[in-house]
């Protein structure tokens, strides 16, 4: 099956790393992505707010695009970005089961010479390391196992909710198991799938940043020593605010925050730039077998 | 014709759907939609047979025939049939009669075969509202009339012949 | 050129009765009209309405019909035919018509209480009925046909339902199957250790009930058994049970435990469903002390004999009286039943469906069954509350509605934990001290004793906070939290939301029906509830009957319910299969199918369809033969004969196409 | 004494049907010393004028085969039934339309398309179609007009009997011509051919097995058809259970399945759906879709069971959406 790969804004912008360190894993792991033609942002959490409908149009072009390049054969759209992932999940099952919304989605598109058939799968990279790749595979290209490393697995709000595609609403753990498969330890900690204030942060921050901290709180206290997140905008909120937080709470927390892409190719002995580690706020090479 | 029964006005047709019910599932479901007083579109009129397995294509035809806009078949789910397979037999025959009325011109819409089990009387309301919302779409459905020659003969017994073989 | 089924000479005058079933069917179709309707059409002779048909006087006006105005055909337009067609066949009958010259209109559970606006619902009320005159028009005069039934009773499943059933039926003289999968009867209510609201002690007042049943001489009871196969009809049932192999023969072995006692594993081996997975027993074990039939059994899959084939075999040794027997097989058995009662009861909901409340993650989360174990003083802690880690808590919480009430899971109401949780709440408290929390979504204790034991918990200082509680965690924000198992929940009565720190969870999970429910339904031929509990013929006038005749529903199997709900109702099953076996027939409606010789061509269409090889093919005449008595009257022949030859009584071409015609002339 | 009088006449058929009035042979030569001949195209010279001369009823039996699609077909049928005391629809057009009724699948204006524009070996780049009427020099000519359906003899005019078939088996017509010379006639409205189906009669009857069911339907031309065993069981379609007997199954013996030329016996309302529920419920599986495969073979099930009868089908003829 073909995989098709699609950034987002965000990891072009902010959550870069999460890009490089991406592109970077899927070469260590052999993997033929084409990264797809002409993508548009997928409208974030706001569109939706604003516009349902013009939003999944928006979002049905990625689609049809990914469709189209592909000659209309079945085709796998790797989404990292956890907004665009939920975006791209919400807007196939709506106009799948919507006939309405379908027709008004497959005319717009199809005034700019676009067709959706619904032959694209959309994917998390961690469903497809784990359940496509397995573990095995990944151990096997695991060149600096990272002895001594204690993950918080992050895996935000929006992966398994509302829609657990590929892992428990309540207590997912594939990015868990592959953090064991990179030969780190993943640390239990209960509030893996908690908000970390989005982007309230911006605007309440004060609201925001109590959440974000609560989570890095919790993960310090059961011994983390890195989070791990599958979020540009939860890395940032849980990396960027953490000398705010100290200075509010009173506390002094300093725990990296790396996506599980840069952690797994670390892993792999990738250069740090290659997985943009130098882009890091509270640098990673504190933390074991990260230097 | 009493004058209480209204004639449907042609601008707002109601769809004239005949029902077939097998007694041990679909007949039993749509009694229990009546218990449990779920309201539904008043387009239906059940049949009861003991089976699924008892219809057959002349029926169906019949009720178009005869004036039926839909014929709705209900019996239960494969498996539980309470005569073990009929809803087989009659799966089996209406596949074929499906395929013959695609060709006579007929909406697919307008026959339907629904494995209704005895506690599915939501099901009898969904499928019957349904169906007669599709069917309204379609419009009624007017076969055209079998032609029928005037009278000839008065008495209506073997005509006399005469003369015999010389 | 269709053959009319109106004998010649006979003209139908056909009487027309609407009824009003007070308000039920008057409120929505106008009766009076219905009646002018029916009074204009072909061959009806009169049409009346009456408050309540089914009544006497109504009944009483339609035979003075018969009578006066010689009436030969009579249409009832009221209820369904499932409802009250036998009541006013028995009319028409007592007036001296032939009960099979009548025909009802389902005009209330098909009209009046399905359609909203009354001129629709009159136009379709008299639509039916124009469909009965037309029908009844061409009805004929038929016999039931009766047939001896076998005075046998089985009963399938074994717990408290079960047996009581059985135990009735056999005091009445009836020979009884005892049919249990499991190797003891007793069913979940030997698991028990109080029972609510009186907290008498469970074994005490089952194990009387459960020897009953091994000394019983009418009753024979397979334990390890299951139905296999089941065939034949209301009276003469034809069923295939499958007896397991317990490897110790049951009639020598008399528990005294020497065989478990020398077993080459010292240790337990196999978790032990009796105790919910809380120990484990060896490869050779007895279910529980009072396990009826009292024997040891081995479990194959464990045992190094069975499994591997090599073993020291300490237990055959052992065995003074040579008990233990590797060879023993599979048995078949094939029994004849007039009856059959069904009460294989329920399994409990699988906790880590709900994987918030964290069973199976956090050591101190238990389901309320298991804690009825931990209570129990025979059971894995000889009664003492002693949690996984080894402590004993001060502090719990038990979880209301886990898998009921929940639309993720089961929409209905488990209808008895919230009186096994204030249960659980009193002998927790009672073996501990501790501090226990009920958090509900509505407290449910409607029946005699409930609502005074719910207030003895009360004054017993036991928490209740309303509330469906969102996540069980071990997230701990304040130091009071710290090593805790924290209860997140929102309590709606004062509108704020709490975090409960605790040492306990218990989950009150919901009765569910089992796993292979579908299975015995199929085989049984039965019905069953979108929950998978079978179904009851009518939710009320028909509560332990099935649409399969002869076949009776007992306990939770038809849905949930404790003991003496259980128990009245195994009492209700066994009075209706008593009604049947004693009676000594059952009359067969005349709904079988025959073939015209006159026509049949002999083409054998219908030899191989007939699902109970009624049809056979009569090679000296060419003509494919009905054997009516094993005819069950589905009419699938019928409608699969090429020239007509085969008709089906009270189904007949004709009356179908004109029931056609009558459904379709309201236009 | 005067002779009864009889008349043969033809409307839409291939005319089989006059043909096997000589397959009487000898047997014709009495019939012919018993009764004149006032009408019939095919062997003799009369002209509609001499029927219209006639006498109403003076036509003993008249026999018509053919269905009826043409203005010209219903005038005569209707002259024919004017002047004819016993009216006999003659073969299985006249009785259920036949293969002329297969037009009924199309509507008029597909099939004069197909025949004046359509086939491979027309030529015709004007679109000329013919004219009811045109004038010439030496006067008007006029074209009987099409209806847009094909219908049965007794769609338009009252029959008395039905001889079926395609074209009638001999033996039929021989007792009917017996039956109506010596004067004792069933009810009118009998079809004139025993009322049991074909198997009854076939030979292979018995080599039917008891409980047959069928993976897959099978065409002729697929196979090498074993020339004892019966037909179904060799999975090819044969109608023979859905239709009269009264041909000593000649088709079978011709080693070729039934096609329903002899119509549906008289319990049975419409021969095709009667056909459709036999043999559909015969297909041996429990899956919609192997069930959809058992079927591939019949792609075309109105010609197949309906081949002789879709004018007197429940349906008549293709659904026109309004």
């Amino acid at each position: 099956m073909k995989y098709l790969y699609y950034p987002g804004c965000s990891l072009k912008g902010t959550g870069k790393a999460y890009d490089e360190s991406m592109v970077a894993v899927f070469q260590k792991l052999g993997m033929d992505v084409e990264e797809l033609q002409g993508w548009n942002c997928c409208g974030a959490t706001s569109y939706m707010s604003i516009d349902e409908t013009k939003a999944f149009a928006l979002i049905a072009r990625n689609l049809a695009l990914a469709e189209q390049q592909n000659g209309g054969e079945p085709v796998h759209l790797i989404s990292p970005c956890a907004a665009c992932y939920l975006g791209l999940c919400k807007a196939q099952k709506y106009i799948a089961e919507s006939e309405e919304l379908k027709t008004i989605i497959v005319d717009s598109l199809g005034s700019v010479g676009l067709k959706y058939t619904g032959n694209v799968k959309v994917r998390h990279p961690l469903d497809i390391f784990v359940n496509d790749l397995g573990l095995d595979k990944i151990a096997k290209c695991v060149s600096h196992p990272l002895k001594g490393l204690k993950v918080a697995s992050y895996y935000g709000c929006l992966i398994v909710r509302p829609y657990a595609t590929f892992d428990d609403q309540y207590n997912p753990m594939t990015m868990d198991k592959l953090m064991v498969a990179l030969g780190a330890e993943a640390v239990d900690w209960p509030l893996k799938t908690r908000c970390c204030g989005g982007t309230l942060t911006g605007t309440v921050e004060e609201a925001g940043l109590r959440l974000s901290y609560m989570l890095l709180k919790e993960a310090a206290k059961r011994g983390a020593n890195l989070v791990a997140t599958a979020c540009p905008l939860c890395q940032f909120n849980l990396e960027c605010y953490q000398s705010k937080m100290n200075h509010d709470y009173g506390d002094h927390v300093h725990l990296p925050v790396a996506f599980f892409s840069q952690v797994m190719g670390k892993a792999f002995g990738l250069d740090r730039r290659q997985i943009g580690l130098q882009r890091l706020m509270v640098p990673v090479e504190t933390s074991p077998a990260m230097a | 014709m009493s004058k209480a029964i209204h004639l449907p006005l042609a601008d707002n047709f109601e769809p004239r759907i005949v029902a077939f019910f097998c007694n041990w599932c679909t007949y039993t479901a749509s009694d229990l939609a009546g218990i449990s007083r779920m309201t539904y579109a008043p387009n239906t009129r059940v049949i009861r047979v003991m089976c699924s397995g008892r219809i057959e294509p002349q029926l169906l035809l019949a009720a178009l025939r005869e004036g039926a806009d839909g014929v709705l078949i209900g019996g239960c789910h494969p498996g539980d049939c309470h005569y073990q397979a009929g809803n087989y037999k009659c799966l089996r025959r209406f596949k074929l009669l499906k395929k013959y009325l695609d060709q006579m011109g007929i909406e697919p819409q307008r026959v339907r075969l629904e494995w209704i089990a005895a506690s599915e009387g939501d099901k009898v309301q969904k499928v019957t509202n349904e169906m007669t919302e599709q069917i309204r779409k379609l419009g009624p459905l007017k076969l055209t009339a079998i032609p029928k020659p005037p009278s000839h003969h008065q008495a209506d017994q073997a005509p006399v012949c005469q003369g015999a073989v010389s | 050129m269709i053959m009319s089924n109106t004998a010649a000479g006979d003209q139908p005058r056909i009487g027309v009765f609407v009824c009003y079933c007070g308000r039920n069917i008057a409120s929505k179709v106008d009766v009076e009209k219905v009646r002018q309707f029916a009074e204009k059409l072909p061959n009806v002779v009169v049409s009346r309405t009456y408050k309540f048909m089914c009544s006497d006087p109504g009944q009483e006006m339609i035979q003075q019909d018969i009578k006066e105005l010689k009436l030969n055909r009579i249409v009832v337009a009221s209820c369904s035919p499932l409802l009250h067609e036998p009541t006013f066949r028995r009319t028409c009958a007592a007036a001296g018509l032939n009960p099979f010259y009548f025909q009802m209109a389902n005009i209330r559970e098909q009209v009046s209480w399905v359609t909203a606006d009354t001129v629709a619902a009159t136009r379709k009320a008299s639509a039916l009925v124009a469909a009965a005159v037309s029908r009844v028009a061409c009805h004929t005069s038929l016999e039931k046909k009766r047939v001896p039934v076998h005075a046998d009773v089985m009963v399938v499943g074994a717990g408290i339902s079960g047996i009581h059933a059985a135990l009735l039926l056999a005091n009445a003289g009836k020979k009884v199957y005892l049919v249990e999968r499991e190797p003891s009867i007793g069913g979940h209510m030997a698991q028990l250790d109080k029972t609510f609201p009186t907290l008498d002690c469970s074994a005490c007042i089952l194990t009387p009930k459960m020897s009953e049943v091994k000394n019983h001489p009418n009753i024979t009871c397979w334990t390890l058994s299951e139905v296999e196969e089941v065939s034949g009809f209301a009276g003469n049932f034809k069923i295939k049970v499958r007896r397991n192999p317990r490897y110790i023969k049951q009639e020598l072995c008399v528990a005294c435990g020497q065989c478990v006692d020398v077993c080459v594993f010292k240790e337990g081996k196999v978790l032990d469903d009796f105790n919910v997975g809380l120990s484990k027993h060896k490869p050779i074990y007895m279910p529980f002390p009072q396990a009826t039939p009292a024997c040891v059994l081995i479990d194959p899959t464990a045992c190094l004999k069975l499994s591997r084939g090599k073993c020291a075999q300490r237990c055959v040794e052992a065995c003074d009286r040579k008990a233990i027997d590797f060879e023993q097989q599979v048995i078949h058995e094939e029994v004849e039943v007039g009856a059959v009662i069904i009460a294989t009861g329920y399994q409990m909901f699988d906790a880590r469906k709900t994987p918030e409340y964290g069973y199976g993650k956090y050591l101190n989360v238990y389901t309320m069954m298991e804690v009825e174990r931990l209570v129990n003083a025979a059971g894995p802690t000889q009664g003492e509350v002693i949690m996984r880690d080894g402590k004993t808590p001060k502090t719990v919480g038990i979880i209301h509605c886990v898998g009921s009430r929940d639309k993720r899971h089961h929409p209905y109401c488990s209808s008895v934990c919230c009186m096994a949780a204030l249960k659980t709440a009193h002998l927790v408290r009672e073996h501990t001290g501790a501090l226990v929390f009920n958090f509900y979504i509505d407290m449910r204790t409607p029946l005699k004793g409930y609502e005074e034991f719910y207030d003895r918990v009360l004054q017993e200082g036991v928490q209740f906070v309303r509330g469906r509680v969102a996540e069980v965690t071990d997230w701990a924000v304040t130091p009071a939290e710290d090593g805790k198992l924290v209860i997140r929940v929102e309590d709606t009565l004062i509108g704020v939301a709490r975090r409960i720190p605790v040492d306990m969870v218990i989950l009150a999970t919901a009765m569910e029906a089992h796993h292979d429910a579908a299975e015995l339904q199929r085989r049984f031929n039965i019905s069953c509830s979108k929950e998978g509990w079978f179904l009851e013929r009518h939710p009320k006038l028909a509560p332990v009957s099935t649409f399969s005749d002869g076949i009776f529903l007992a306990g939770v199997c038809q849905g949930p319910k404790d003991i003496p709900g259980s128990v009245a109702q195994a009492g209700a099953a066994a009075a209706e299969a008593l009604m049947l076996v004693d009676k000594g027939f059952v009359e067969i409606e005349p709904n079988s199918a025959w073939i015209d010789d006159e026509v049949c061509s002999g083409c054998k269409t219908c030899v191989p369809l007939c699902p109970f090889h009624a049809i056979t093919y009569n090679a000296q005449d060419h003509v494919s033969v009905i054997n009516e008595a094993l005819c069950k009257g589905c009419g699938t022949c019928v409608a699969s004969c090429p020239s007509g030859a085969a008709q089906q009584k009270l189904f007949t071409d004709e009356q179908i196409h004109q029931e056609i015609k009558g459904v379709l002339n309201y236009v | 004494m005067s002779k009864p009088k009889a008349g043969f006449y033809w409307c839409a058929s291939c005319g089989g049907c006059e043909e096997s009035v000589v397959d009487l042979a000898e047997d014709l030569l009495p019939v012919v010393d018993a009764i004149d001949f006032v009408f019939f195209p095919l062997a003799m010279d009369f002209k509609r004028q001499d029927v219209e001369a006639l006498a109403d009823g003076e036509i003993t039996v008249c026999f018509i085969n053919g269905a009826i699609r043409s203005s010209e077909q219903l005038g005569m049928a209707e002259l024919l039934r004017r002047k004819s005391k016993i009216l006999i629809a003659y073969g299985s057009c006249a009785h259920q339309g036949g293969i002329p009724g297969l037009a009924n699948l199309y509507d008029l204006e597909s099939i004069l398309e197909t025949a004046f524009q359509q086939t491979p070996s027309t030529d015709n780049p004007g679109k000329t179609r013919p004219l009811p009427q045109i004038t010439v020099a030496g006067g008007k000519l006029t074209l009987p007009t099409l209806d847009e359906s094909v219908k049965s003899l007794d769609q338009v005019v009252e029959v008395d009997y039905y001889l079926p078939g395609c074209p009638p088996p001999v033996a039929l017509l021989k007792a009917a011509v017996q039956a109506i010379l010596s004067g004792n006639l069933p009810p009118r409205g009998t079809v004139l051919a025993p009322d049991k189906a074909l198997c009854k009669e076939c030979p292979r009857l018995d080599s039917k097995p008891d409980e047959l069911l069928i993976t897959q339907f099978k065409r002729p031309h697929e196979i090498e058809i074993d020339q004892q065993k019966c037909l179904l069981a060799q999975g090819l379609l044969c109608l023979g259970p859905a239709t009269r007997s009264g041909c000593q199954a000649a088709c079978i013996a011709g080693n070729m399945p039934c096609t329903g030329c002899l119509g549906p016996t008289s319990r049975t309302r419409d021969q095709g759906a009667a056909a459709m529920g036999a043999l559909g419920s015969l297909i041996e599986s429990t899956e919609e879709d192997q069930i959809a495969s058992a079927l591939e073979n019949l792609p075309d099930p109105a010609g197949t069971f309906f081949r002789y009868s879709v004018p007197t089908s429940m349906m008549f003829r293709k659904h026109q959406n309004a």
